[in-house]
């Protein structure tokens, strides 16, 4: 148990640092789903099904959803880099 | 405290170590990315640390989610978890989206006006639309 | 490395031109000259500017992130301090959680007793954030509602032209897919929503289950069909009957609870779902107050309008 | 049986929430407004009955959010001083609302006018609430709300600038309420409690501990530090000047005036009523709020002194102002407390008077900001020219103005015998030093706004009418009264700060 929650947690900050360095922006949303997805079974796994539920529904659905509409809209999927 | 006995007291908070660690990488995000979108998904990653950090707080091994499943047991704490925290983070989750639709509106109508999400070169445009 | 389908075609559909649709200024009449488009490219001295700024930029950026490092330390050092996770006797196992679950059933009578703390002993908070809710609305509309100072006649014309082409091209099985699926997401949303107070979930979850379910409404059938039975009127109807609905409740339980006043809202009979007193009726209009939000939210980005 | 005044706070809250909701359905600017303006007024009558009451009979109350007590639901506090804040904030925002309402008229389209009326409601909530509220949680809750609230007024004046200036906002306001937050989690994990009734006796028992000083200061300088970045303190501040200087002349007025001051009062609530000052003197995260406080008192005002901007210049000036608050409160006293009351109180009607003639001014100066067309503004719009003068006269801190008796305060604080000595000189120099670059760019700009012009121009060498302009009854009610106000503080000083340093005993 212990291993997968460290492997979890691991999978969170991998997560947060590398939405940071990629180059596109659809990339940095897809990683953001992977983090809500992660974060919601560490929720089950701390006893919080609420926020399972919640985070699930919330955080990645209607989130994702929200960046990759502001994305369409903004018709700015490649070079988005920070030396553009 | 000697440096052994921190690290092992962080191993034994790994919750809060990884959200200490997780809000610290969203913190710099948010200040230190260029691209304002990123910054956005940033302020996501930050608010998540911060939950995981409460949630943490309430967890107590072997006791199970606070919902009753047998209404005329008597519930004792021995046996369920601290529903607080999670009732504090499902208030804090929902804040979250508001500020992230609220974060994206604002970059949606920068980019529509300056045709560019790198928040330095809006601000030199818009310096340079002011003179 | 070859990209798979699936995501090219995602790449597609964000960017939004996919192979079958014709350049949307094509054959619109414009009176407008198309002059937006150029590329902000910076000339002379504010690109000396620039570059001055980008070096100054990697300094404090430098600087900044060095700031973070020092205060991931002093952080990582308290974390360090803190009581040690999972024990029985932290701090936070004290006399309020103790009441919170020992006496939640029977003094406010719902089984999930999250839901207990969030909408009846710390309703305030809880009305608070549902308010956050409705400003972050409130200012997405703000800004995104397509007025004369954001939206030019041409961004105008494009949109309807891509409305149409929509209109034309309906992706038949999602359709088709949505057409069975959609009872069936309306109903585990609907679940969610009035059995918060027995089983996890509540009025966030599932209003925000219901409006991933009239979004997928909108993608599989059209922005005029959904328009037909959400318009602006519905909009701001159920949201503020919901709020107003929420408010008064709130505001009758806590006038009655601070004065000492009797709470004539019955509790009922743990387990069951019509019990636990206000609880059913403000996990309702949560729901529907973020099924709205979330909605609203998605048309607004996607349209600038409902 | 409770008294039902103390309903008040309560009443206040839910009235301003609920017309910020109800204003949704009214989609007519003009009456939105009046929705606005009446909730602002029977506020301020509610919030000044909660402060009669309880400075006339010296007491404070709890309330009870619902039907349980302190430590399992909800609490609101009142005494003298949140109601007084309250009130306060009340009268500022009706004031400011009245006296930039051309503007707003003029920089809001029609349709999205209620919007921003919206925005004006749930932010008077959320200062009620901020001020009021007795439990950690709920405190940030409203923040957040604060934080969108107060985002929106900037950008409702929707051009790039102000979008931009908002995003920053924006940023710089989450990072704050995030460090807030962290702080209260981990105060949570280490007490258990958030009411902050409940964790007083705790931290007190806390501090017996030797060992866990480290994770208290560090947990207390977290909330410091989240609560400093959203109320300006000087490194933090650097979202401010762009955000108030761009912002419609109501939304500057209300930001600089009242938002500011929110957080700061939450910050003085914590000093108080969860640790005690001198906790917080002794963990060290007093000294370095005071040590900012010094920074930002010079250096608002150096970047003010340069600035050519009317409208940021006042910002700035609001920099160091804030910083004189921070400056009372890490000396760790009452006095230094009621001091940085009697600021905040001094600073709410100082600074909307000053953005609100200078709004005033910049329209009968064809909507230059510049502080060079200004010249000879005050002669073709009187009232402005004479707020601005009483603003700018108390800024530089002339006797019989509010801003000369916050300097006294201040100094009488900070020549306490129990004040260190560096604390002692540093405070005294900072005041010295910042009153003569207050002096030094305040002074020239009046000079210049009453100086006769033969025939004013703007930069294409067009001629004002010296008549074009009417700036309407509310616009002269609302100066006239912030003036009146200003000079009252100055000359009723001493009862005022008797008031303010019974109801900080109180706390």
């Amino acid at each position: 148990m212990a291993a997968i929650e460290t492997l979890l947690l691991l999978g969170l900050i991998v997560c947060a640092v590398a939405a940071n360095f990629t180059r596109n922006l659809l990339p940095t949303i897809i990683i953001y789903a992977a983090f809500g997805t992660m974060l919601s079974v560490i929720w089950i796994l701390l006893k919080a099904p609420d926020l399972a539920i919640t985070e699930a529904a919330v955080g990645v659905g209607i989130d994702t959803i929200l960046f990759l509409l502001a994305l369409r809209s903004m018709h700015h999927l490649d070079g988005t880099g920070d030396g553009k | 405290m000697e440096l052994n006995e921190i690290l092992r007291h962080l191993a034994e908070n790994r919750f809060e170590t990884a959200s200490v660690l997780l809000f610290v990488v969203g913190l710099a995000g948010m200040l230190f990315n260029r691209n304002l979108f990123k910054k956005v998904v940033s302020m996501g990653f930050m608010d998540s640390a911060i939950f995981l950090f409460l949630t943490s707080a309430g967890y107590v091994e072997g006791r199970i989610a606070p919902i009753i499943a047998d209404p005329s047991v008597p519930a004792t704490v021995e046996v369920y978890s601290n529903p607080l925290p999670a009732g504090l983070v499902l208030t804090g989750i929902v804040v979250s989206v508001s500020f992230t639709a609220f974060g994206l509106a604002l970059t949606q109508r920068l980019y529509k006006k300056y045709h560019s999400l790198n928040i330095d070169e809006i601000m030199m445009q818009a310096r340079k639309s002011e003179d | 490395m070859k990209k798979p389908l699936w995501y090219e075609k995602l790449e597609r559909w964000v960017e939004g031109d996919s192979p079958a649709l014709p350049e949307p200024l094509a054959h619109v009449e414009n009176p407008e000259p198309v002059k937006e488009e150029e590329a902000p490219v910076q000339h002379g001295p504010s690109l000396l500017r620039s570059a001055g700024g980008t070096a100054m930029n990697r300094l404090t950026t430098a600087f900044g992130i060095l700031c973070c490092a020092i205060f991931a330390l002093l952080m990582l050092t308290t974390v360090a301090y803190l009581p040690r996770f999972g024990d029985a006797d932290n701090a936070p196992e004290n006399e309020t959680s103790r009441r919170y679950i020992e006496q939640g059933l029977e003094e406010v009578g719902a089984t999930n007793l999250v839901t207990n703390i969030i909408l009846v002993y710390r309703g305030f908070d809880t009305y608070g954030e549902s308010c956050v809710l409705f400003l972050g609305a409130t200012a997405v509309i703000m800004l995104l509602e397509a007025d004369r100072k954001n939206t030019s006649q041409k961004d105008r014309l494009a949109l309807r032209r891509s409305d149409a082409l929509d209109e034309e091209e309906r992706n038949q099985i999602l359709g088709h897919i949505t057409t069975v699926l959609m009872p069936v997401i309306f109903l585990y949303g609907l679940y969610i929503l009035c059995n918060g107070h027995l089983s996890p979930g509540g009025g966030f979850a599932g209003g925000s289950i219901l409006g991933g379910a009239l979004i997928l409404c909108e993608n599989a059938f059209g922005a005029r069909r959904v328009q037909s039975f959400f318009n602006h009127k519905v909009y701001h109807i159920i949201k503020v009957g919901a709020l107003i609905l929420y408010a008064v409740l709130i505001c009758y339980t806590i006038y009655v609870g601070a004065n000492g006043l009797p709470n004539l809202i019955p509790l009922g009979t743990p387990g069951s779902i019509l019990s636990a007193g206000i609880i059913l009726p403000i996990n309702v209009a949560v729901g529907l107050e973020v099924a709205c939000t979330m909605y609203a939210f998605y048309t607004y980005f996607g349209r600038g309008d409902l | 049986m409770r008294m039902f005044y103390e309903n008040f706070p309560f009443f206040c809250v839910f009235l301003a929430l609920l017309s910020g909701i109800l204003t949704t359905l009214v989609r007519d600017g003009k009456k939105a407004r009046a929705v606005t303006l009446a909730m602002l007024l029977c506020a301020a009558v509610l919030n000044g009955a909660v402060f009669l009451e309880t400075s006339l009979r010296n007491v404070n109350f709890t309330y009870a959010m619902g039907a349980f007590p302190a430590p399992w639901g909800n609490e609101l506090r009142a005494g003298p001083v949140e109601s007084m804040l309250c009130t306060v904030f009340c009268l500022v925002m009706l004031f400011s609302l009245m006296g930039g309402g051309k503007d707003l008229e003029e920089d809001i389209l029609p349709e999205k006018q209620n919007l921003y009326y919206i925005m004006m409601d749930l932010l008077a909530a959320s200062l009620f609430a901020l001020s009021y509220t007795n439990d950690m949680f709920t405190g940030y809750v409203f923040i957040e709300i604060n934080t969108i609230a107060a985002c929106s007024i900037v950008m409702a004046r929707d051009c790039g600038q102000t979008i931009l200036a908002t995003i920053r906002y924006l940023i710089m306001s989450l990072v704050g309420s995030g460090v807030f937050l962290f702080g209260v989690s981990m105060l949570y994990t280490i007490t258990g409690h958030l009411l902050m009734p409940s964790l007083y006796p705790a931290v007190t028992a806390l501090f017996d501990n030797d060992s866990l000083h480290y994770p208290l200061a560090v947990l207390s300088g977290m909330m410091c530090v989240g609560l400093a970045v959203k109320s300006a303190l000087f490194p933090f501040h650097t979202w401010l000047p762009t955000a108030h200087g761009s912002a419609t002349t109501a939304s500057s007025a209300v930001l600089s005036g009242v938002v500011l001051k929110g957080y700061i009062i939450l910050l003085i609530k914590i000093m108080c009523r969860v640790f005690t000052p001198e906790e917080i003197g002794s963990l060290g995260v007093g000294s370095v709020l005071f040590v900012l406080g010094a920074c930002a008192m010079i250096y608002g005002s150096v970047w003010a002194v340069r600035e050519t901007h009317a409208k940021r210049m006042i910002a700035y000036s609001s920099v160091a102002q804030v910083g004189y608050i921070y400056l009372g409160l890490g000396l760790c006293t009452p006095a230094g407390i009621t001091a940085a009351i009697f600021q905040i109180v001094a600073h709410a009607f100082t600074k909307p008077l000053l953005f609100i003639a200078t709004g005033g001014l910049i329209r009968a100066s064809g909507h230059q900001k510049k502080l060079y067309y200004l010249r000879g503004a005050a002669w073709r719009n009187v009232a402005a020219g004479l707020g601005f003068t009483v603003g700018g006269l108390s800024m530089v801190g002339l006797p019989l103005l509010a801003g000369f008796v916050t300097k006294l305060v201040l100094g009488q604080a900070a020549l306490a015998e129990e004040i260190p000595q560096w604390q002692m000189i540093t405070a005294l120099a900072a005041i010295a030093v910042s009153s003569l670059l207050n002096a030094w760019y305040y002074l020239p700009v009046i000079l210049q706004i009453w100086k006769k012009e033969p025939e004013p121009r703007g930069p294409e060498g067009e001629v004002y009418d010296e008549h074009k302009e009417n700036p309407g009854l509310s616009f002269r009610t609302a100066v006239l009264c912030m003036s009146i106000v200003v000079v009252l503080l100055g000359c009723l000083a001493r009862p005022f700060v008797q008031l303010i340093a019974r109801g900080v005993a109180l706390l």
